[in-house]
């Protein structure tokens, strides 16, 4: 292989890891908006879509009524989780209600445990067929499938919040949770909508990916970490930009790996973080104390 | 203390509510009539805003809220605006991210579905006739506006709900001379379209010549009420809220 | 003040004198990965336990049969959390031996508890340094092949296939480097290039860039040493980039789930495993085959067709291995309740005692300077065909 | 008995069940799990300090446990270094590289914070992995001495356990020290807020790594005993899961009370424990693992949701062991009245004016908020800014305390200039302010609030602090403290917690906080906003008595009737640009003010 062509290997793999951490970064995103919480368990919602359609699949339901029930399942599982463990808690401070996070990561992944064992699962790709040459890059079907069904997602996501009386009252509740109180929007309902549509999100992006890379119980960690990097370098607040941060961390992740040394894959990929963290939080002390005081207050 | 009859819409008898463990409302009691606009004076801290967050429900209460002769029980914001109270809040509380209309309609919340589109778009287009400034902005993000023109969507917002009551809390708080001038203008206008109104406010001077009626707090109680131009030329009045003051407080 | 003395009374409590219970048992300490990373290899070796407990749960002594008891927990594949493991069984089930660990590094961070207490293990991971030095490793014996086995086989293979440049693609824990230590040491000897040596993790999800950047190199095969589901990930990407090399796998794929998971993408894989995965197919001669497939047999019956593994294997040698020197213990007179004695001899007597053992991994002989026991026959080669293990041609 | 004696005897309780439990124990359950506790009871007290007193929450604290547990291995290994040297080195070399990474990775804040550390831990594991030649990479290394002092070597759980618990003891000894010290003030002060900390001069950079670098070597300490105790280390056990763990531990002990990070680390080590060894019991054999995880998650989800703060505080209640708030405090307090009060500082021979802002410039992305402003300030006067809402001059102040950067000209205190310079070094300067919404430290009392005000004039060291060597100093502090409260009329309620306090009560514990950095230049935010008829009589008693001891003061301020009966010159803004200034009086009738600002009717 010529150095071009790995190149646009490493590119075209970057993108599309970074594609699938976009979709968990918009739920982790969804969620911190409208309820103020770090989930830590995100990941947990795309370990459970994975698992649950590779076993619909395997007991021979068509692979898009179980991706749908999937993600469905992971949805209902989102709003019964807030409903359950954070509506309880919802005036704690954040330290608590990450730990409250922490303790639904472990409980969703130990059920996950329970329910399909250590084993890996597998689900066949969307489509067969062999792997497309798009300019020097291989990509599989499935990674297409995986950038075509994350434009839908992010066009969907965008007419609802811009077009529909529903999105637009969720994201009153996250802009000013007080007024959208005094308009008559129920706070709590839009609460557990944000943690069903991050619970979809979720289990969507497990149903893509399983089929790339097999579905484990434990998978779900380093997913949503990899989500909660972009959605933070993105200031947890937009969604385009979520994605944007998202697709360049997994590009740099990749280029880092390919160009300079797999063995320090995360180390370059967490490094450059750290300094675009620095760097961000830099430019913003320049103009003084009190505008990083309440840029940290959020 | 006029009792409550026909002509009373809100009633309220020993409001009392606390914040954490201060208590900001002791048994206040007030009524507003209907097509009435009310004022509540008193210096920062002496109680309007929790006695407005009580009504609302943002903060619990004990006492008697009576709504057109009936109670409301247990108040929540999100009951009390289908019930027929609308708060336009301290600081107006926009949602800064979010366009002028989006905000306007987002007003209009809990009548949606319930009423027709047609209605809600005629509301609409009722505000833009009171704030016509507002017109060529529909678009804009709240938080670029100027502070006066965030008031008047603050206020159009409130009226979108169609409430029967109207809370203002320091509506003509930091703003311009000019400013508060029309929008006192248009407070008016729409108390003669029939709407009644609460409004809470430093500005003493500027709201007793809008108010038929006023409440003077302080400390949590009320001190004193009347007709406002009573008020107004009351001595201890003048000195306290009427002498040392300008017109724009600011917070 | 009351309730300190609640406190206080708990604290007696806690702190009087054991019940007197009758130690008629004796109890060996299994701490097998369960989950976590390692939770492919330590799953069989739990079920193997399992299955075993009772057949081998039972040893004739001076006064009649005693009990012997597999106490199994979880080492959660943490070498922090197997060392506590290892301490309770040793401290508060007073084991007169223990089967740890799955893995390389928890097996090697319980040495200095085992050495310290001198209580005797049998290791189910591969590293050779877990048994060596012999002399400061006097209580640890093991019973996988070790890497340099495995990958003594491996290279002799691809010589004879005329393959002399290799792309390595190693987990980047300790499982991928002690297959690569001695993969290095091994293909210099062998006259075997290494093109490319790339690492990933465990739980990657994607291995296409080291993929890409070893093609840059131009191997003529790729040697994954990884187990699933990482080993389908990285030979999956490696078809998914339109790939025909040759692809070389570890014994650590030797299991069902790498089938299963790997569809038609790991036909032709070439890997190194213990007879159990054919053992249909050895020749009648073949004195491990009995025992291979009653222990098959019985897994499968049990756990599904198919679900066979080399590391149940292991544990099961483990079992195997303490059973008769348990017993050789008992006959020398040592009562189990002298518990330090009993660990002494018995660990003498696996030593001393462990003599053409048939195994499942292999035929076991120790001696005071070999704790690994196995020879060359322990391996074979196999290949992957139509789904199924085949002897590799 | 009182609540002091109970605690004494709560604590030889304590030492003495620690004392005794390897024999207590022994046979029944195994020791290396009290060992464990006591490794984990280390790091989540460092941690406790960080994020429970300093509010820096942290997932890197694996890191450090790793860094040390590696330099003491290769040092004793590599180098051959007696294991007794590899010790302190491992804990100064942790906590060196805590501080040296303090300074950057404090920058961040919230979100950014967390993701920052745990980014550290990712990076230390993928350095610890592949650095083969001195790490030994994934697989570790083996054959670490073990801990040995001359002859004596240190070997087996019992050894371990109490020394590792020795440690616990001197490292609660030492965090409860400064957390009790000047100190642990200041971190409580950067915790509340970072920007009414530095308004009295404390230096939240300065603090926030030395409490970091104090938790890396606790944390490295916990390594270096980690390795000599199992004499085998490698990578997995510090990656960054463990970080979590620690902060599990932390947050379930009692983030806020250092005992509590131990029964935190207790606590997890001996549910898990206690779970791998019942719920084989009650579900039977074999399914274990699985339960286990459910269990615990469920276990801390419930715990935290409905006890946020932790169990510790719960225990202190059931055990009626709850100390009363600072009551040391009190005594000293109660000398204030026969203390001479502490003087502001007399007027010296001062320059003319003692504030001066020259072009004076400030935006925000698209918006002006202070343009081209000048304005000199005489000394000892009382000056007032006016204008309305949106003037600029709440701007002005943060501009003139060093909270924000101007975008353009300069200020400059007695002829210094001071724009360039941070915050803290204004106020220690000699600026003194309040905030338009008070910015008291909530969980601090009322006395320790003015405490944290005299952190510049005060001088025991972070060394000092954590070996308790401050205590007469803080008693003079405290003595000092009470004159100011005197002043401002709050000394009867010196042991409140400020956040209990009443709004009024707020503004004027500001004001003896300021008064207490003995400020030069004082500048009141809207000092009488929120008040009350008679407060507000006292409070321009408050200004005028402040400026007669000599200090100048500045206030803004929209009620022009407490303005024209205090200030001796008042500047008049409008969109950030001065109108007016001058004599009340003739600002009062200029017609541009009444334009632009008063309204014709004022005039009249």
């Amino acid at each position: 292989m010529t150095l071009t062509q790995q190149i646009a290997q490493f590119l075209a793999s970057g993108i599309i890891n970074g594609t699938i951490y976009a979709l968990l970064g918009l739920g982790l995103v969804a969620i911190h908006s409208a309820t103020r919480v770090v989930n830590v368990a995100q990941g947990e919602f795309a370990a459970l879509g994975a698992l649950l359609a590779s076993t619909l699949v395997t007991r021979g339901m068509p692979l898009s009524l179980a991706a749908a029930v999937a993600v469905g399942v992971a949805a209902a599982v989102g709003g019964g989780v807030y409903r359950t463990a954070i509506r309880p808690a919802r005036d704690a401070g954040p330290l608590t209600l990450l730990i409250i996070t922490i303790a639904l990561h472990l409980s969703l992944k130990g059920l996950l445990l329970l329910v399909w064992g250590t084993d890996p699962h597998s689900l066949r790709p969307f489509t067969a067929g062999p792997p497309l040459r798009i300019a020097a890059a291989v990509v599989t079907r499935q990674s297409l499938w995986v950038i075509a069904v994350t434009t839908v997602v992010l066009v969907v996501l965008y007419v609802f919040f811009t077009r529909t009386i529903l999105g637009k009252s969720l994201r009153a509740c996250a802009v000013n949770p007080t007024a959208a109180r005094l308009m008559g929007i129920r706070v709590e309902r839009m609460s557990a909508l944000a943690w069903m549509i991050a619970g979809a999100l979720g289990g969507l992006a497990g149903v893509l990916i399983a089929p790339l890379t097999l579905a484990t119980y434990d998978m779900g960690l380093i997913l949503g970490l990899k989500g909660f990097v972009g959605a933070v370098i993105a200031g947890m607040a937009s969604y385009p930009w979520t994605v944007a941060a998202c697709i360049l961390f997994g590009v740099v992740e990749s280029l880092g790996a390919g160009l300079i040394s797999s063995n320090y894959r995360d180390g370059i990929a967490f490094g450059v973080l750290i300094a675009a963290l620095l760097w961000r939080a830099l430019a913003a002390l320049r103009g003084g104390l009190i505008i990083s005081e309440e840029a940290a207050q959020e | 203390m006029n009792a409550p009859g026909d002509d009373v819409l809100l009633a309220v008898e020993g409001l009392e509510a606390a914040y954490g463990q201060v208590q900001a409302v002791r048994g206040v009691s007030l009524s507003v009539g209907h097509s009435e606009v009310v004022a509540v004076i008193g210096a920062n801290g002496a109680g309007k805003t929790t006695l407005l967050r009580a009504l609302t429900g943002l903060l619990p209460s004990r006492g008697r809220i009576m709504l057109g002769g009936r109670p409301v029980a247990r108040p929540s914001p999100e009951e009390t605006v289908r019930l027929g109270i609308s708060l336009v809040p301290e600081r107006r509380q926009l949602f800064e991210s979010m366009s002028v209309r989006d905000n306007l309609l987002l007003g209009a919340y809990h009548r949606i579905g319930q009423e027709s589109r047609a209605a809600i778009e005629e509301d609409l287009r009722r505000v833009f006739v009171l704030f016509p400034a507002l017109v060529n902005r529909t678009a804009s993000r709240a938080r670029t506006l100027s502070g006066g023109m965030q008031q008047m969507v603050a206020i159009g917002r409130g009226l979108m709900a169609r409430p029967r009551l109207l809370l203002m809390d320091e509506p003509l708080l930091g703003l311009a001379p000019l400013v508060i001038r029309d929008i006192l203008g248009t407070l008016a206008q729409v108390q003669h379209q029939g709407q009644s109104i609460l409004i809470v406010e430093q500005n003493a001077k500027a709201v007793l010549g809008l108010a038929a009626r006023a409440y003077v707090m302080e400390a949590g109680r009320v001190v004193r009420h009347g007709p406002a131009t009573t008020l107004a030329q009351d001595p201890a009045v003048r000195a306290a809220y009427l002498g040392g003051h300008v017109e724009s407080a600011e917070g | 003040m009351r309730r300190l003395w609640v406190i206080g009374a708990l604290l007696v409590l806690v702190g009087a004198p054991p019940s007197v219970a009758q130690q008629s048992v004796i109890k060996v300490g299994v701490v097998v990965d369960v989950t976590g990373g390692a939770s492919s290899l330590g799953v069989p070796e739990r079920n193997t336990v399992l299955l075993y407990q009772d057949e081998l749960g039972e040893v004739p002594g001076p006064n009649g049969p005693v009990r012997v008891q597999y106490v199994a927990t979880d080492g959660e594949s943490d070498p922090t959390k197997a060392v506590i493991a290892a301490k309770r069984l040793i401290d508060e089930d007073r084991v007169v031996a223990v089967v740890c660990c799955t893995t390389s590094p928890a097996s090697l961070a319980v040495i200095q508890t085992l050495q310290t207490n001198r209580v005797p293990n049998v290791s189910l991971a591969a590293a050779v340094t877990i048994i060596e030095p012999v002399d400061q490793r006097r209580w640890i014996f093991k019973t996988p092949q070790t890497d340099r086995l495995m990958i003594d086989v491996i290279t002799d293979h691809m010589r004879r296939r005329g393959i002399r440049s290799v792309a390595w693609l190693g987990f980047d824990d300790a499982f991928g480097q002690g297959g690569l230590v001695e993969f290095e040491k091994l293909a210099a000897q062998k006259g075997i290039d290494i093109a490319a040596k790339e690492s990933f993790a465990r739980a990657s999800t994607d291995v296409s860039t080291q993929v890409t950047r070893a093609m840059g190199r131009n191997p003529q095969a790729f040697l994954i040493w990884a187990i699933p589901p990482g080993a389908n990930v990285a030979q999956r990407n490696i078809r998914d980039l339109g790939i025909t090399l040759p692809v070389y796998q570890s014994h650590g794929v030797a299991n069902k789930t790498f089938l299963d998971l790997g569809g038609a993408s790991v036909d032709g894989t070439i890997l190194p495993s213990g007879k159990i995965l054919i053992a249909e197919l050895l020749p009648d001669t073949d004195t491990q085959k009995s025992a291979l497939l009653g222990y098959i047999e019985r897994y499968e019956g049990r756990y599904g067709k198919g679900t066979r593994n080399t590391f149940g294997g292991h544990a099961l040698d483990a079992m195997l291995i303490l059973k008769p020197a348990i017993e050789r213990t008992l006959r020398q007179g040592i009562r189990p309740e002298n518990t330090g004695g009993f660990r002494t001899v018995l660990r003498d007597q696996i030593e001393r005692g462990t003599k053409e053992l048939v195994g499942i991994t292999g035929i076991f002989n120790y001696t005071p300077t070999d704790h690994l026991g196995l020879d060359l026959r322990a391996a074979v080669m196999i290949e992957v065909r139509n789904g199924t293990w085949t002897p590799a041609r | 008995m009182t609540t002091t004696r109970r605690l004494q005897l709560a604590a030889t309780a304590v030492v003495a069940v620690l004392a005794v439990l390897p024999f207590a124990v022994a046979g029944r359950i195994s020791l290396g799990i009290f060992v464990f506790i006591g490794l984990f009871s280390l790091i989540v007290i460092g941690l406790s300090l960080l994020a429970g007193h300093a509010g820096q929450v942290s997932l890197g604290q694996a890191a450090f446990y790793g860094l040390g547990a590696y330099i003491a291995a290769i040092t004793t290994l590599r180098m051959g270094l007696a294991p007794w040297l590899a010790l302190p080195l491992a804990v100064g070399g942790a906590a060196l590289a805590a501080y040296l990474l303090g300074a950057p990775i404090f920058v961040l804040r919230g979100h950014f914070l967390v993701l920052g550390t745990l980014g550290l831990n990712v990076v230390m594991d993928v350095l610890v992995r592949n650095v083969q030649h001195l790490t030994g990479g994934p697989t570790g290394l083996t054959g670490i001495p073990p801990l040995s002092i001359g002859a004596l070597v240190i070997v087996g759980d019992r050894a371990y356990y109490y020394l590792t618990w020795s440690f616990v003891l001197a490292a609660l000894w030492v965090g409860r020290n400064l957390v009790c010290s000047r100190v642990g003030r200041a971190l409580a002060a950067v915790r509340s807020s970072e920007v009414a900390a530095a308004a009295v001069g404390i230096n939240a950079a300065f603090y926030k790594s030395r409490v970091f670098a104090l938790s890396g070597a606790l944390a490295g300490l916990a390594g270096a005993l980690y390795v000599h105790y199992l004499s085998f280390v490698s990578p997995s056990p510090f990656a960054f899961n463990f970080s979590i763990d620690l902060l599990v531990m932390s947050v379930l002990g009692g983030i806020y009370h250092l005992p509590g990070a131990v029964a935190g680390a207790a606590i997890v080590t001996i549910l898990r424990e206690a779970l791998r060894t019942i719920m084989p019991r009650v579900l039977g054999s074999g399914a274990s693992a699985e339960y286990e995880i459910v269990v615990f998650g469920l276990l801390l989800a419930v715990v935290v949701i409905f006890s946020p703060a932790g169990v510790w505080p719960h225990l202190l209640a059931w055990l009626r062991l709850e100390p009363g708030r600072s009551s040391r405090w009190t005594q000293a307090a109660s000398l204030a009245g026969m203390l001479p009060e502490s003087p502001p500082p007399s007027p010296r021979a001062e320059p003319a004016s003692v504030l001066r802002l020259e072009g004076l410039r400030k935006q925000f992305g698209g918006l002006l908020a202070v343009d081209n402003l000048s304005f000199e300030v005489p000394a000892g006067e009382i000056y007032a800014i006016i204008g309305p809402n949106g003037a600029g001059k709440t701007t002005v102040f943060n501009l003139i305390s060093g909270l924000l950067r101007p975008t353009r000209g300069a200020v400059y205190l007695r002829g210094r200039k001071v724009s360039d310079l941070p915050a803290y070094e204004t106020a220690a300067l000699g600026v003194g302010r309040t905030f338009q919404t008070p910015k008291v430290f909530a969980d601090l009392t009322v006395l320790e609030n003015v405490m944290v005000g005299l952190h510049r004039l005060t001088t025991t060291s972070f060394t000092a602090a954590m070996f308790g060597l401050g205590a007469r100093e803080d008693a003079q502090a405290a003595a000092r403290a009470a004159g100011y409260l005197e002043v401002v009329g709050l000394l009867d309620r010196a042991d409140v917690l400020a956040g209990a306090l009443p709004f009024g009560a707020l503004r004027l514990l500001e004001v003896a906080r300021a008064l207490a950095i003995r400020p030069v230049l004082l500048l009141l935010d809207e000092p009488a906003s929120g008040l009350s008829s008679a407060e507000r009589t006292e409070v321009v008693k408050l200004i005028r008595h402040i400026r007669d001891t000599g200090t100048t003061v500045v206030l803004v301020e929209h009620d022009v009737g407490l303005v024209m009966e205090t200030a001796d010159r008042v500047l008049v803004l409008n969109y950030g640009q001065r109108i007016a200034e001058g004599a009340p009086r003739l600002v009062r009738n200029d017609p541009r003010v009444i334009a632009a600002y008063l309204g014709e009717e004022a005039a009249s």
